[in-house]
């Protein structure tokens, strides 16, 4: 597929070189880290020099932003928006919720580890992390695009099952559609 | 015997064997239903003579029935739609009830249009007309709903136009002698100046009724929504042609020879104007496709009147192109509407939704027909349209150019509104029984639809009969002038060349379509309109998550303040007040034999007492 | 046979260049509103990274027949009308496929990629795109009226309704349309406004209130056929200005100052104006705009 | 010659005094006798009508004594057109008529009979006689038998009926005679030719004065507004058929008699203004009224009676196509007001009340009435291809041709009302659904015949007007030609 480090041929250099300039972000705005992304946006810190722009819809976005702790409840839509995002797609978390519950990490309704439920490519750490971590997340996700080694949507989609497995424990209404792409 | 007294009689005895024939059997019925049409319409199209002339002499009237070129083009129209709407009837009407009252009414009426085309005298004119005004009514109230409102108002709105015809017809009678209509336009130049006027106008408001001028329309959205929808396609597509058809005839001979011409035109053609754009507005707001449908057809005419009222050979070519093209896509359009109505048992556009997947074939058509509709190049709308605003700018009507603009640009919204609401949006689980229209209703549609199509990029098929029924009339030869083979030119000599614009436009869609479609063919997969992006939420089976509330909200409220007056509720609150006005003379007859014996005693006083200036 | 091998060699031509000039067009018009919003921006080249990038994107869903057709239709519309509008006053370099076509026939190809849109959003089933859409059909409304308006004044000026013709009138005269009916030129411009739909005309997309209603649930190359057409487009309308009002232009140099000092005209007002709502947006045009074009069309008559 | 037109009067008075006497010995003998006296009277006036095309006017001289001293009747191919529709009529009243309380004893059919025929008798007697006076005796005769008739049902709304007209035809007989009696005071003469020859001796107050109580008169007859408010009651309470016998003959009757005065007796000018003025208000009056009745009857009398008005108007052009396009329109009235009545008491028939509202959904249960009452309204609506369209036209063109565009505009645009009232009816007999209430009664099969027939007659008068146009256009003509008439009369030896 597109995103194998091994062989990465001419054509994909190129669009990779494309993709690692041209992020388009759909921010899911879960907890307080939601207030950090326009301060990235504007005029500050300007994301957007970057490529980094906001997109309107998943499947407009390369970049799913989880911004904060993920509730049983928001981990559901999240899962469900990424699904329909399209190839080549990434996830970024964001914060120390994402990584480790953070300062949630006994709540009875929160995720504690993304990963167990996403392929995130990349965390930014931090409670909140500030506009410049932020940059600095977003410039290692272009470097691994750049690499080709940002292959996320890959693992996902070779390891569904596993993934599945931990959606379907904690989500308990579960009525997603398969995911065969 | 003549050529048409064979098809009049045809269509006479097969309506009345057909209305009985429910006796037999169904099949017999639509057969000879069927029969009955194919075989008016073989003769027809086999014997087409102009030259004809059939004289049926009664002690005090003879009627003269015959063809001239304008009314074998209107001919073609009616006889075309009677065919493929009949076969669609066929397919509509099954296991309906009152299917002899159905049959009998359209064929009926299909005779009538066909002896109002052959009509050479007024009189017979007149006959045809109001049996063609009865037949449509009886099929208008058909449903049975609404009957004393809709039926009634249409009927009386098509008694005033034929009732003021028949006013000029016996003046007519009185000043030339004579019924016949070229004795009319021979004898036109001797009336006195008053009757030169009376007589135009009053034919006018008679053929105003039938192609739903402005203030003589208000029957025409509930008749055609009220009719079924078999009907309506002839309704809408030929029958209000016969207005038209009589406008032509005014305009290309009466108003010509008057002082007052460009005034009669003007307002005629603003008239017009008018009425396409506060019908377009009001096309927009329905929610009931049939409803919708019908108000744009009266927009539709609105612009043919135009065209014709102008009256330059372009706009006289526009208009009766146009009203071709509307006979072609309005009643395909009204057939879906009807298809769509079996198949789902309503018409809101409201309810139904996302039928693309389910009646592809009938989407198709309405597709083809919606951009016809909408004059969007390369179908034969645009062809119509473009040959209308040549003639108004060419001929120095920009504000009433700049109107029917106005109501063109908004008819997107009504068209966009009509395929989305039945065809596009969310496929809900209550539609998903739905299958297509059997063939004999889709055929027709597409056959239509292919009409054009074909007339997008061949536009000369039909302006070849319309130059001679032109020069019939003495108007300039068009050809080479206005149109050569596919290309349309305006009196300035800028042309737009259609073919060629077909092709490229064929050309380019085709590439980008491959470019879409077959490289992504393998890897996309579809998923149901339920998979979008909504949040992250996952809408459940009943969720209705299409857009219908208020379509064009926003649109219409802009546009408001044209809309906050209806003729309709004046007519109805001019029409109550006269009921309450003769509720009052009915009290004069108040049972009383006293109150009698005074008015006996009253009426002679007065007449003694005005006996002096009565009886002089 | 070689003639047609030319002309659609240039049409490709043209099609390329019209793509390139839209699509830095809409580059430095980002850049040009990072400026203003105190940013540093996006490169110039931005969109055709982001074009690219579009293209590479897998297309894995699909909602129908429409959905893909829709933005053919859009693409058809865009091209279409590039290929009636003559690019340069000197055909040698840029020769239109030399299909004869007049205004009355562009005004309506240049709406047909809206509808043909409509009909790709409508089947996609999204809510916001159905919006979207009645609010795009709505706007269209409201600006058409002027825009024909100063157009028709144009053709009533100069009896012909032909592009080519008001050119050459331009070219032969040295007097420019926009100087000769200032007033026409005002609702065209004014019109143009929303046909460019920048703010705040931006009803139809409007990101954080329909998500890009029309293209929510389009991405990839639905998307990069989408933003094609969008900048083939916009070169279109700047081009059509320039050549009724403007004298055309005798090169590619002058073609892109004209163009490009016409368009910052909506992209400067679109900076300093927030969004309108939907029936402010079309209640706009049929004020000032509508004036001028009454204005316009009464001028070509008596003056 | 087959007969003389005095058989017209003897034959069905001999035949109304001895049905009582027969019908003891033979009951049916009660139904059959009209028939055939009426069926013999048709085939009497049919070749009289024929022989008239030969030889001119037929003058019959009572007892040998020359006019003016004697009494004479006229079969003229005016008066024997009337005569001979309205024979025609008296023959379907009784064809429809025939099981009429069958199931009864025979004493209200015997009655009901001999009213039939005395008011069949004097109606005719009214056209053919030329002598005043005996006018006003056939006049008398067809008032009694129809109180009598409408009183026939004795029930409380009926004598009510019945009264009023007692009351109205009263009045018009005493001011009939008055007029009588200042004409024969003036000119010493009885006979209507005569009469017309002196005219010109009398003076012109008395003229007027005259005038203008022979049309108070026969106005009441004629109902004519104001004086017609007698005619709704009788219509709705009569017997169903006698409403077609009132609308066809009597009606028609009173009409030739102001007719004859106008155009025959007196030379006032300004009388046909008159009869367009009073036409014209007896039209609009009557049609706005009927628009708003809730019974059948009623509705159909109001139209029937705005018929008259236009009839009148159409007199009162006073040109030949006027005289023949009310002509045309009387025996278009005649045939399609019958058709209506007819199958109108079926569409309502087991209702007292027969309001409009009990013929919902009737068009499933009646098909064929339905369909006869739809022909007949869209007849008198004046629709093509139906009979009626073709007087309309006849009307408005001799309107047209007198240059009275106000009047065809007025007619016009009254007739729209008319048609509003009877599409409503029919919109409610085939769609509206029927109430649990109402039973459809199914026409017996004399009826039908009837029916259908005059259905028949509709749709071939209106596909082949010329079968009746030429009879009439003689009759026009005939009425026109006063002096004439004077001659065929005065100058009468045999």
């Amino acid at each position: 597929m597109y995103n194998d480090k091994n062989k990465q041929k001419i054509v994909d250099i190129i669009k990779n070189a494309a993709r690692k300039h041209s992020l388009w972000v759909l921010a899911y705005g879960t907890g307080c880290g939601a207030i950090e992304v326009p301060a990235t946006m504007t005029s500050r810190y300007d994301a957007e020099r970057l490529g980094v722009r906001g997109a309107a819809t998943p499947r407009q976005a390369d970049v799913l932003l989880i911004t904060g702790y993920l509730t049983v409840k928001t981990l559901k839509r999240v899962i469900r928006v990424y699904e329909q995002m399209q190839d080549p797609k990434y996830v970024i978390g964001f914060g120390s919720c994402t990584i480790n519950g953070g300062m949630y990490f006994d709540s009875y309704n929160t995720i504690n580890q993304l990963d167990l439920y996403l392929p995130v490519d990349v965390y930014i750490s931090g409670c909140m992390p500030r506009p410049e971590a932020v940059l600095e997340g977003f410039g290692k996700l272009q470097e691994l695009i750049g690499k080709g080694i940002a292959n996320g949507a890959q693992q996902y989609k070779e390891n569904l099952d596993f993934y599945r497995e931990n959606q379907k424990k904690v989500i308990k209404n579960w009525d997603f559609q398969d995911y065969n792409w | 015997m003549d050529i048409i007294n064979i098809i009049l009689v045809i269509f006479f005895a097969g309506a009345l064997i057909t209305a009985f024939a429910a006796k037999i059997s169904s099949i017999v019925q639509d057969i000879l239903f069927i029969g009955t049409i194919l075989a008016t319409s073989i003769i027809f199209f086999l014997n087409i003579n102009t030259n004809t002339e059939t004289i049926i002499n009664l002690s005090h009237i003879n009627l003269t029935l015959g063809l001239t070129p304008l009314s074998l083009y209107f001919a073609f129209i009616v006889f075309g739609l009677a065919v493929l709407a009949g076969f669609y009837a066929v397919g509509q009407m099954q296991g309906k009830k009152k299917k002899g009252y159905f049959y009998f009414n359209y064929l009926l009426s299909i005779a009538a249009m066909f002896g109002i085309l052959v009509s050479k005298d007024l009189v017979s004119f007149f006959i045809f007309w109001e049996i063609m005004t009865w037949s449509s009514y009886l099929l208008v109230i058909y449903n049975g709903e609404n009957v004393q409102k809709t039926g009634i108002k249409y009927f009386v709105l098509s008694a005033i136009g034929a009732y003021s015809m028949l006013m000029a017809i016996v003046i007519i009678h009185s000043l030339t002698g004579s019924f016949l209509i070229s004795d009319l336009i021979s004898g036109f130049n001797n009336m006195s100046a008053n009757m030169q006027i009376l007589i135009p106008v009053l034919l006018l408001t008679g053929f105003g009724v039938k192609a739903a001028l402005m203030p003589l329309h208000i029957w025409a959205p509930d008749a055609y929504s009220n009719a079924p929808m078999s009907y309506t396609a002839i309704f809408s597509g030929a029958l209000s042609k016969m207005g038209i058809y009589g406008m032509v005839i005014v305009f290309l001979t009466l108003i010509t020879k008057l002082p007052q011409e460009t005034l009669i035109r003007d307002i005629i053609a603003w008239l017009g104007a008018i009425t396409a754009a506060i019908s377009t507005l009001w096309a927009i707001k329905q929610d009931d496709a049939k409803r919708l449908l019908a108000y744009s057809s009266i927009g539709q005419l609105g612009y043919i009147v135009v065209g014709v009222a102008i009256g330059t050979p372009l706009a006289m070519l526009a208009g009766l192109f146009l009203a071709f093209m509307h006979g072609v896509f309005k009643s395909t359009l009204f057939m879906v509407v009807g298809a769509i109505e079996k198949q789902t048992g309503t018409s809101n556009l409201k309810e139904v939704t996302g039928l693309i997947r389910k009646m592809p074939w009938t989407f198709i058509a309405a597709l083809i027909s919606i951009i016809a509709l909408a004059g969007i190049p390369p179908l034969g709308g645009f062809v119509g349209k473009w040959m209308l605003y040549e003639s108004l700018i060419t001929s120095n009507h920009y504000l009433l150019v700049t109107l029917v603009f106005f109501s063109s640009t908004a008819a997107f919204l009504y068209c966009y509104k009509f395929l989305f609401g039945f065809f596009l949006g969310q496929e809900e689980k209550e539609w998903s029984h739905v299958k297509e229209a059997p063939a004999i209703m889709v055929v027709p549609m597409l056959i239509l639809s292919l009409i054009s199509v074909v007339l997008g990029s061949f536009p000369q098929l039909i302006l070849k009969p319309i130059n001679s029924a032109l020069s019939y009339y003495s108007l300039p030869d068009t050809y080479n002038n206005l149109w050569k083979e596919s290309m349309i030119f305006n009196k300035w000599g800028d042309q737009v060349a259609l073919t060629p614009i077909v092709y490229g436009v064929a050309i380019v869609f085709i590439v980008f379509a491959v470019f879409l479609f077959f490289k992504n063919r393998k890897t996309s997969r579809y998923v149901t309109t339920k998979d979008i992006s909504t949040s992250g939420e996952v809408p459940k089976e009943h969720e209705n998550l299409t857009f219908k509330e208020n379509f064009f909200q926003p649109f219409l409220r802009a546009v408001e303040p044209a809309m906050k007056r209806q003729m309709d509720k004046y007519m109805l609150a001019f029409a109550k007040g006269l009921e309450d006005l003769f509720d009052f003379t009915r009290r004069i007859y108040n049972g009383n034999g006293q109150t009698y014996a005074i008015y006996a005693i009253i009426f002679v006083i007065i007449l003694l007492l005005l006996s002096n200036n009565l009886f002089s | 046979m070689e003639s047609l091998l030319m002309n659609i060699l240039g049409a490709v031509t043209t099609f390329l260049l019209a793509f390139a000039v839209g699509m830095t067009y809409g580059g430095l018009r980002r850049k040009i509103v990072a400026r203003v919003q105190n940013r540093y921006g996006p490169p110039f080249y931005q969109n055709f990274i982001d074009a690219f990038k579009l293209y590479s994107k897998s297309t894995a869903i699909h909602h129908g027949a429409m959905h893909f057709l829709g933005p053919a239709f859009i693409m058809v519309s865009s091209v279409v009308s590039l290929m009636f509008i003559p690019v340069l006053t000197n055909n040698q370099w840029f020769p239109n496929l030399n299909f004869q076509g007049d205004l009355i026939f562009l005004i309506y190809i240049m709406v047909f990629g809206p509808l043909g849109m409509a009909l790709g959003a409508g089947q996609t089933g999204n809510p916001n795109s159905a919006i979207g859409v009645t609010r795009g059909l709505s706007q269209m409304v409201g600006f058409e009226i002027p825009w024909v308006m100063a157009l028709i004044a144009l053709m009533v000026q100069y009896k012909t309704t032909s592009i080519t013709g008001l050119l050459d009138i331009q070219v032969q005269s040295g007097h420019w349309f926009m100087f000769e009916n200032p007033f026409a030129f005002s609702a065209a411009i004014l019109a143009s406004l929303g046909m460019f739909r920048y703010s705040p005309f931006d009803i139809v997309g409007a990101p954080t209130e329909l998500a890009s209603g029309p293209m929510s649930e389009n991405g990839g190359k639905f998307l990069f056929v989408m933003m094609s057409s969008g900048s083939v487009f916009a070169f279109v309308k700047l081009t059509l200005i320039v050549d009724l009002f403007m004298g055309g232009a005798s090169n590619l140099i002058i073609l892109v100052i004209k163009t490009f000092l016409l368009y910052m005209i909506p992209v400067t007002y679109g900076i300093v104006s927030p969004r309108y709502r939907t029936e402010q947006s079309i209640t706009y045009f049929w004020g000032w705009p509508l004036f001028f074009g009454l204005i316009a069309i009464i001028y070509a008559v008596f003056f | 010659m087959v007969g003389t037109p005095v058989l017209f009067i003897v034959i069905p008075l001999l035949a109304a005094f001895i049905i009582p006497l027969t019908g003891m010995v033979w009951k049916n003998s009660v139904r059959i006798i009209p028939g055939l006296v009426l069926s013999y009277m048709l085939a009497l006036s049919v070749s009289l009508m024929w022989h008239i095309t030969e030889t001119g006017t037929v003058v019959e001289v009572i007892a040998g004594w020359k006019p003016p001293i004697g009494i004479n009747l006229v079969f003229s191919p005016f008066s024997g057109f009337l005569a001979t529709l309205m024979i025609f009529l008296g023959l379907l009243v009784w064809a429809y008529s025939y099981k009429f309380k069958r199931n009864v004893d025979s004493e209200p059919a015997l009655k009901y009979f001999i009213l039939l025929m005395l008011l069949v008798t004097g109606s005719v007697g009214i056209v053919l006689t030329g002598d005043i006076f005996n006018m006003f005796v056939f006049i008398e005769i067809v008032g009694i038998s129809g109180y009598g008739l409408t009183s026939f049902y004795t029930r409380r709304d009926s004598a009510e009926a019945a009264f009023k007209y007692l009351f109205m035809g009263s009045i018009a007989s005493t001011f009939l005679l008055l007029a009588i009696m200042i004409i024969y005071s003036q000119l010493g003469t009885l006979n209507i030719a005569e009469i017309a020859d002196k005219m010109p001796m009398m003076s012109n107050k008395l003229k007027v004065i005259s005038l203008i109580f022979f049309i108070l008169a026969i106005g009441i007859e004629a109902e004519i507004f104001p004086l017609n408010g007698w005619a709704p009651d009788v219509y709705t309470q009569a017997p169903g058929p006698i409403g077609a016998a009132f609308a066809g003959i009597v009606v028609k009757s009173a009409i030739y008699a102001s007719v004859r005065l106008v155009y025959t007796m007196f030379d006032l000018s300004g009388a046909l203004d008159l009869f367009i003025v009073i036409g014209l208000i007896t039209f609009i009056v009557a049609e706005t009224t009927a628009l708003r009745q809730e019974r059948l009857k009623r509705m159909l009398a109001y139209s029937s009676i705005g018929q008259m008005g236009l009839v009148m108007v159409a007199f009162g052009i006073g040109t030949k196509e006027g005289i023949f396009a009310a002509l045309f329109l009387i025996f278009n009235h005649a045939i399609i007001k019958s058709l209506l009545f007819f199958s109108g008491s079926y569409l309502v028939y087991n209702k007292k009340n027969k309001f409009i509202k009990h013929v919902n959904g009737m068009g499933k249960y009646l098909p064929i009435t339905s369909i006869l009452f739809t022909i007949g309204a869209f007849a008198i609506i004046g629709l093509p291809p139906f009979a009626g369209f073709w007087s309309k036209l006849a009307i408005l063109t001799a309107a047209a041709d007198s240059k009275m565009l106000m009047l065809i505009a007025i007619i016009l645009t009254v007739s729209i009302l008319e048609a509003v009232y009877y599409l409503r009816v029919i919109n409610r007999i085939y769609f509206f659904p029927k109430k649990k209430s109402t039973e459809a009664k199914k026409p017996t099969l004399n009826a039908l015949i009837v029916m259908i027939s005059l259905g028949i007659i509709i749709m071939v008068i209106g596909f082949y007007p010329d079968l009746i146009t030429g009879i009439i256009d003689r009759a026009a003509t005939d009425l026109m030609d006063k002096t004439g008439y004077i001659k065929d009369i005065l100058t009468i030896n045999n």
